[in-house]
């Protein structure tokens, strides 16, 4: 056990899985001897060499591009996207390539590919460091994605991720990096394509993921203090979405918001919604609401707070739910 | 060929590498020449059954299209000298990144026609095992596949170098990798960052480009104004052009790549100067951009003939050798047509078994209600026509 | 008032639009001399000339990242993408550049292009020419998407996209290019980025697009036959949605179907579901059902058609909906 | 500057130009010297007060930001030759594409520090009227401006060709256009799609390379083997390397390339080998990656230095001046950094406006929405203090 920040669990999590494995290599601008401009993959060229931490030339396409050869040869590569605005020139790779490789080769071709993405916004940047697009990835099939909200997760599915067969995406929660944790260093906390209760409820649920589980957490508790009791689901597995942990607290407590940074319009909540929806039809008191950014740009720093949504646009969902 | 003349131009001072002239004779390169020294008759005939080989097949695949048993037909026709000579000289643990029109590299890599029949049939994405062939599968999505070739390079060079630091060094021969694609797609960003990954990290790659003079329908000099080859020395790295139908010469110029290569000097560019001589899918129509002079005069430079000129005259090569290898082509290419025409179609179901390696919610739960759904057809009272879909559809 | 079919019409709208304002200028792969694989710009290069209809090199990203440029400069550049599955390359400078140029300045550039992108499936054709990928755009604010599923729709939204003073997504239901209609030429339908009901009923909704209107029609022929009075709204516009439009229908209807050819998971089904839900919880007699192609890679030609809805599985959908 | 060795390199043949040597000395170069015959005493001095001007903001966004009034700031400093020296021979009509270090060339161009600032300091992703200046806004992800460029490029021919097609020939001097980017943005596919598309419509278009030896963390030899104006000619086009410390290869270069753009020869491409003494941005500590001998090696080749050692040498300027301008420097620093203080930040409901130019369904819903949400909050018992979100927020 060892209490660490997201960001230093995520190098533990590295390391060991370099460690068991030597066919585990990193890619990606700046990792090696700056160590990442989070300092995520601080220590691991000096400790694992210049051929398995790559400081890689200036392209998304390339990174991940080479990856898929690298993947065929039967490497374990782990690209890291510097900022969540920055993973579209791989757009092409990622959609047409990664994604289909395995089903195109009916199975021949394992494409065991990890994408790191730290995304996400408050982190009172310039344009293009706040990004969430997992979206943009979930709908296409071939693809992995997880978020992990805690240092334990975040430690573990990692290495998930390298050793699953499947390419997997995870985003990291760039705001949450410092965000301390225990971590158990002895057992995987199990599938990490599964959703995890994290808080047990009666009267609402909230599901919410990576960046905006604590901001969850502290709508349950502010909750609590009016009597409201509700129940907080990480979902932590954006496709697959583990839908049945959803329905099952659904039925439940009846009433579900959802929460997400990414724009409202078009992001993963209307999917969680719909299939919700469909599932728990006759245990719904209300609408299932979804609590997102605005379809804009994301704005300028200074505003940023307005954008993304916070606690008092949680609880205001809340409210919303329990008028019906 | 349309050319377009501009101002600022920069001319490339790239030779055109030749060791066969128009008419099959041997011509001498300084660079080249030595590096078909020890080809043999035989040698040169199985160049020719190959190249003839694709050809045959190529045109049952045309006629194949028209009677409605493939979904599309890539024709290769012209591009025979260019594909085969750039795949005899390989290795079969050299890994190979073809386009979408390498089916003379397929075919010399031990594909089956057949086999990659399956692709243009509408049955499968896929076709045959890439590790089986050392030949990856066909990539449409212009130039993403070069990219994978560097990688793969890269990743060889990073095997040999792991076995280095354990102490015990690989005593094969390095690998090398060819990538494939076309004058076209050489403009997407793709390729450019590719050949940046290769010049960084030496890989053991070569990039071969079959400049066939069209990208669809929009002529070589829209996409550059001097030939490809010459961007190479803007990463740092070899660029050569051969008469891509020119069997010899390109033989020469891949084998000269692929030493340079092993010996660690990578990547190397060669740009293959050939023309194809058909449409460019069963989907074109070609005389909607090109003209038929354009055509005849690279009518007159067709590779096969080329080799079967200097077979004979150089070699003295009989014209039952020629009526075999013919002999032999349209027995193969009406086996293939049997082959094709017994094909068992795929099953839907089946499609949910690869998208992911390993067990996936989502995937299982739509598999079944897809098994569900088909199951309530068995019902037949609950039957809805999709005939009856027919508003213009 | 001409007969034309979708292909014709869109041939005759960007005809028209270069008549009326010399600005108006066509860029992609094929589309000059060949007029387009789908001829769909044919005669065009020989009557407004090559500097108005260009041949591009083959590189999407250039083709839409010039176009930006050529939008700065004053001219309202229409773009084709060859098919559906080749728009990846561009996907960073429509996603960073052309959907956020407008709000980066401050209102003072306008950028307005238009993207024609042929999609759908059911085409017997090789990988990647038959995707349906507009929930990948619809996510981004600062785009409009718009999809005609008729000859006079097809016609009007070209000229009215390409007037828009915003960049506009044309998906160009290219299995339908050969479906004939009446072309109205004297007066536009109306506002392109609403929604229309194309037939009235009581019992049930379907909202479609594109290629699966006519499917939607004929899923409401069918189960006028068992008696079934089905409402059917063509959606037209993706970004926006005109929520309004099918919230209405379904508060009289009580039942939604929605048909897309793009997977489930992820599409913009989802989107509309979760709204028309939470706009009209109470109207809703079953949840929203969706019908969308699986969470599978688009399929080979051979076994397509149990990927793409067809009528069957929008009926069958519909005995579901009726079936709460 | 870490070098790595290629065994199959191709060097680079082009030569470095440059008019100035490290001590401020003029120097013959047979291409370039005729091109700066005419710069006067006052244009130097021009430059350099450009030159120290920016400097001195760049210091004063570097304190800003540590004192927490801008969100990040983005130091130019060593690149001001590089910068003022291509933007300086532009003139209004050529509209230019910075990437997003380019301070210099938008305060040639006329931009307010203080309105430049704006991005800075989180009020806005843009800052300026690009209309105005003729400045297009920066740009962050690597490379995206550079097909931006060409196609205005290409645009202002369009309009040429139109206007003498209707029989009433432009009589202004054509314009040139000026794409800005770093070594490491050279390896996007976008940056190598802009060059195919330039080469291939005779865009009147100038790529700038500043190469400033680092991208972040990773050095040049990373990105290229050889120098990036060599990849100029492998799309048909001139590519010049000048010393980008020198004010006047700089100036040099950048009149050679704009009359060659301006006769309808261009694009061309300069690359001017420059440095980045300072951090990539405030967020970035280059003791990490880079040794200190290398940093007091360049700052020996300070581009401002040289100038100031040729305007007192070759032209007896007195000190008088020098102290003059540092003293206008600082005032304008003052006078910048008092503006920025007192800023109005932005309206977040004001972010509604711009999405779109015409009206919008969602957006205005959205808007109403929220404008609803925050009118709750003056209803006091309504609030939830979001300190609530301590939580690791
Ligand atoms: C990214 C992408 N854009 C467009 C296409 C459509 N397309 C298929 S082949 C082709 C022309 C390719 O030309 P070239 O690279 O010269 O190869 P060739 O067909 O001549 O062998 C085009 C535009 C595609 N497959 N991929
Ligand atoms: C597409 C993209 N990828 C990554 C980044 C993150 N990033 C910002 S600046 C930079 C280095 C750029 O180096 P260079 O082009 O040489 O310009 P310089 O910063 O040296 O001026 C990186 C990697 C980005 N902004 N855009
Ligand atoms: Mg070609
Ligand atoms: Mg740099």
């Amino acid at each position: 056990m060892s209490r660490l920040t997201i960001a230093k669990a995520i190098t533990a999590g590295l390391a060991r899985a370099m460690d068991e494995d030597p066919k585990v290599m990193l890619m990606g601008e700046d990792i090696g001897s700056l160590g990442g401009v989070y300092r995520v993959t601080e220590g691991l060229k000096a400790r694992f060499g210049a051929h398995r931490v790559l400081d890689s030339p200036l392209g998304e396409a390339g990174i991940v591009g080479t990856a898929v050869g690298l993947a065929q040869r039967g490497y374990r590569p782990v690209c890291e996207i510097q900022f969540d605005g920055f993973v579209f020139p791989a757009f092409n790779q990622i959609t047409t390539q990664v994604a289909k490789l395995h089903a195109r080769s009916e199975g021949r071709m394992k494409m065991p590919m990890t994408i790191r993405i730290p995304y996400g916004g408050v982190i009172g940047s310039v344009e293009h460091h706040s990004e969430s697009p997992e979206a943009l990835f979930a709908h296409t099939a071939g693809l992995r994605i997880i978020t992990p909200s805690n240092a334990n997760d975040a430690y573990w599915m990692e290495q998930q991720a390298i050793a699953c067969d499947d390419p997997v995406i995870i985003f990291e929660p760039k705001r949450r990096y410092w965000l301390k944790g225990e971590v158990d260093e002895s057992a995987p906390p199990g599938d990490p394509f599964s959703a995890s209760v994290i808080r047990e409820g009666r009267d609402a649920t909230i599901v919410a993921w990576g960046p905006l589980v604590p901001v969850a957490l502290a709508a349950a508790n502010a909750a609590a203090e009016d009597g409201r009791s509700v129940e907080v689901v990480d979902l932590r597995s954006i496709s697959p979405i583990d839908i049945d942990t959803i329905t099952a607290s659904v039925r439940k407590t009846g009433r579900l918001v959802i929460a997400h940074e990414a724009p409202t319009f078009g992001g993963i909540g209307g999917e969680i919604a719909a299939r919700v929806t469909e599932q728990a039809f006759y245990s719904l008191e209300a609408p299932v609401l979804r609590v997102g950014a605005f379809h804009l740009p994301y704005p300028p720093a200074a505003v940023e707070e307005h954008y993304v949504p916070d606690l008092d646009r949680v609880l205001d969902a809340l409210d919303r739910t329990f008028a019906y | 060929m349309e050319s377009r003349s501009h101002a600022g131009v920069v001319e490339s001072t790239l030779p055109k590498h030749q060791l066969l002239d128009e008419r099959g004779a041997v011509t001498e390169d300084d660079l080249l020449s030595p590096y078909t020294q020890d080809i043999t008759v035989d040698d040169l005939q199985h160049l020719y059954r190959s190249m003839t080989k694709a050809r045959r097949v190529d045109e049952e695949g045309t006629s194949l299209q028209r009677q409605g048993q493939l979904v599309l037909w890539v024709p290769l026709k012209g591009q025979e000298a260019a594909q085969i000579g750039s795949t005899w000289p390989t290795r079969p643990t050299d890994r190979l990144y073809p386009s979408y029109r390498e089916h003379a590299v397929a075919f010399e890599r031990g594909v089956e026609p057949s086999e990659l029949m399956r692709y243009f049939r509408g049955h499968t994405a896929g076709g045959w095992d890439p590790e089986k062939h050392n030949l990856n599968l066909y990539t449409v999505v212009l130039g993403s596949q070069a990219p994978h070739a560097v990688g793969y390079a890269m990743g060889t060079a990073l095997d040999r170098k792991a076995a280095e630091d354990a102490g015990t060094p690989l005593e094969t021969e390095p690998e090398a990798v060819v990538a494939y694609f076309g004058d076209g797609a050489s403009t997407e960003g793709e390729v450019h960052e590719s050949m940046v990954f290769a010049a960084s990290y030496d890989a053991p790659v070569l990039f071969f480009i079959q400049n066939n003079q069209w990208a669809i329908s929009v002529p070589f000099a829209t996409q550059s104004r001097v030939p490809l080859a010459t961007r190479a020395a803007g990463y740092g790295f070899e660029g050569l052009r051969v008469d891509g139908n020119d069997i010899l010469a390109v033989v020469a110029a891949t084998r000269y790549a692929l030493a340079k290569i092993r010996r660690g000097e990578g990547p190397v560019l060669i740009e293959a100067e050939t023309y194809r001589m058909g449409a460019h899918t069963t989907a074109d129509d070609p005389t909607k951009y090109r003209k038929r002079e354009e055509e005849d005069q690279w009518g007159l430079l067709d590779p096969i003939e080329r080799l079967k000129e200097h077979l004979r005259t150089a070699h003295g090569v009989a014209d039952s050798f020629f009526e075999t290898v013919a002999q032999e082509n349209d027995d193969l290419a009406r086996r293939m047509r049997a082959d094709v025409l017994a094909m068992t179609p795929p099953e839907f179901v089946d499609r949910f078994e690869h998208v992911y390696a390993e067990p996936h919610a989502l995937v299982a739960a739509e598999r079944a209600e897809y098994l569900e759904y088909q199951a309530g057809f068995e019902d037949a009272s609950d039957v809805h026509g999709t005939a009856a879909e027919g508003v213009g559809a």
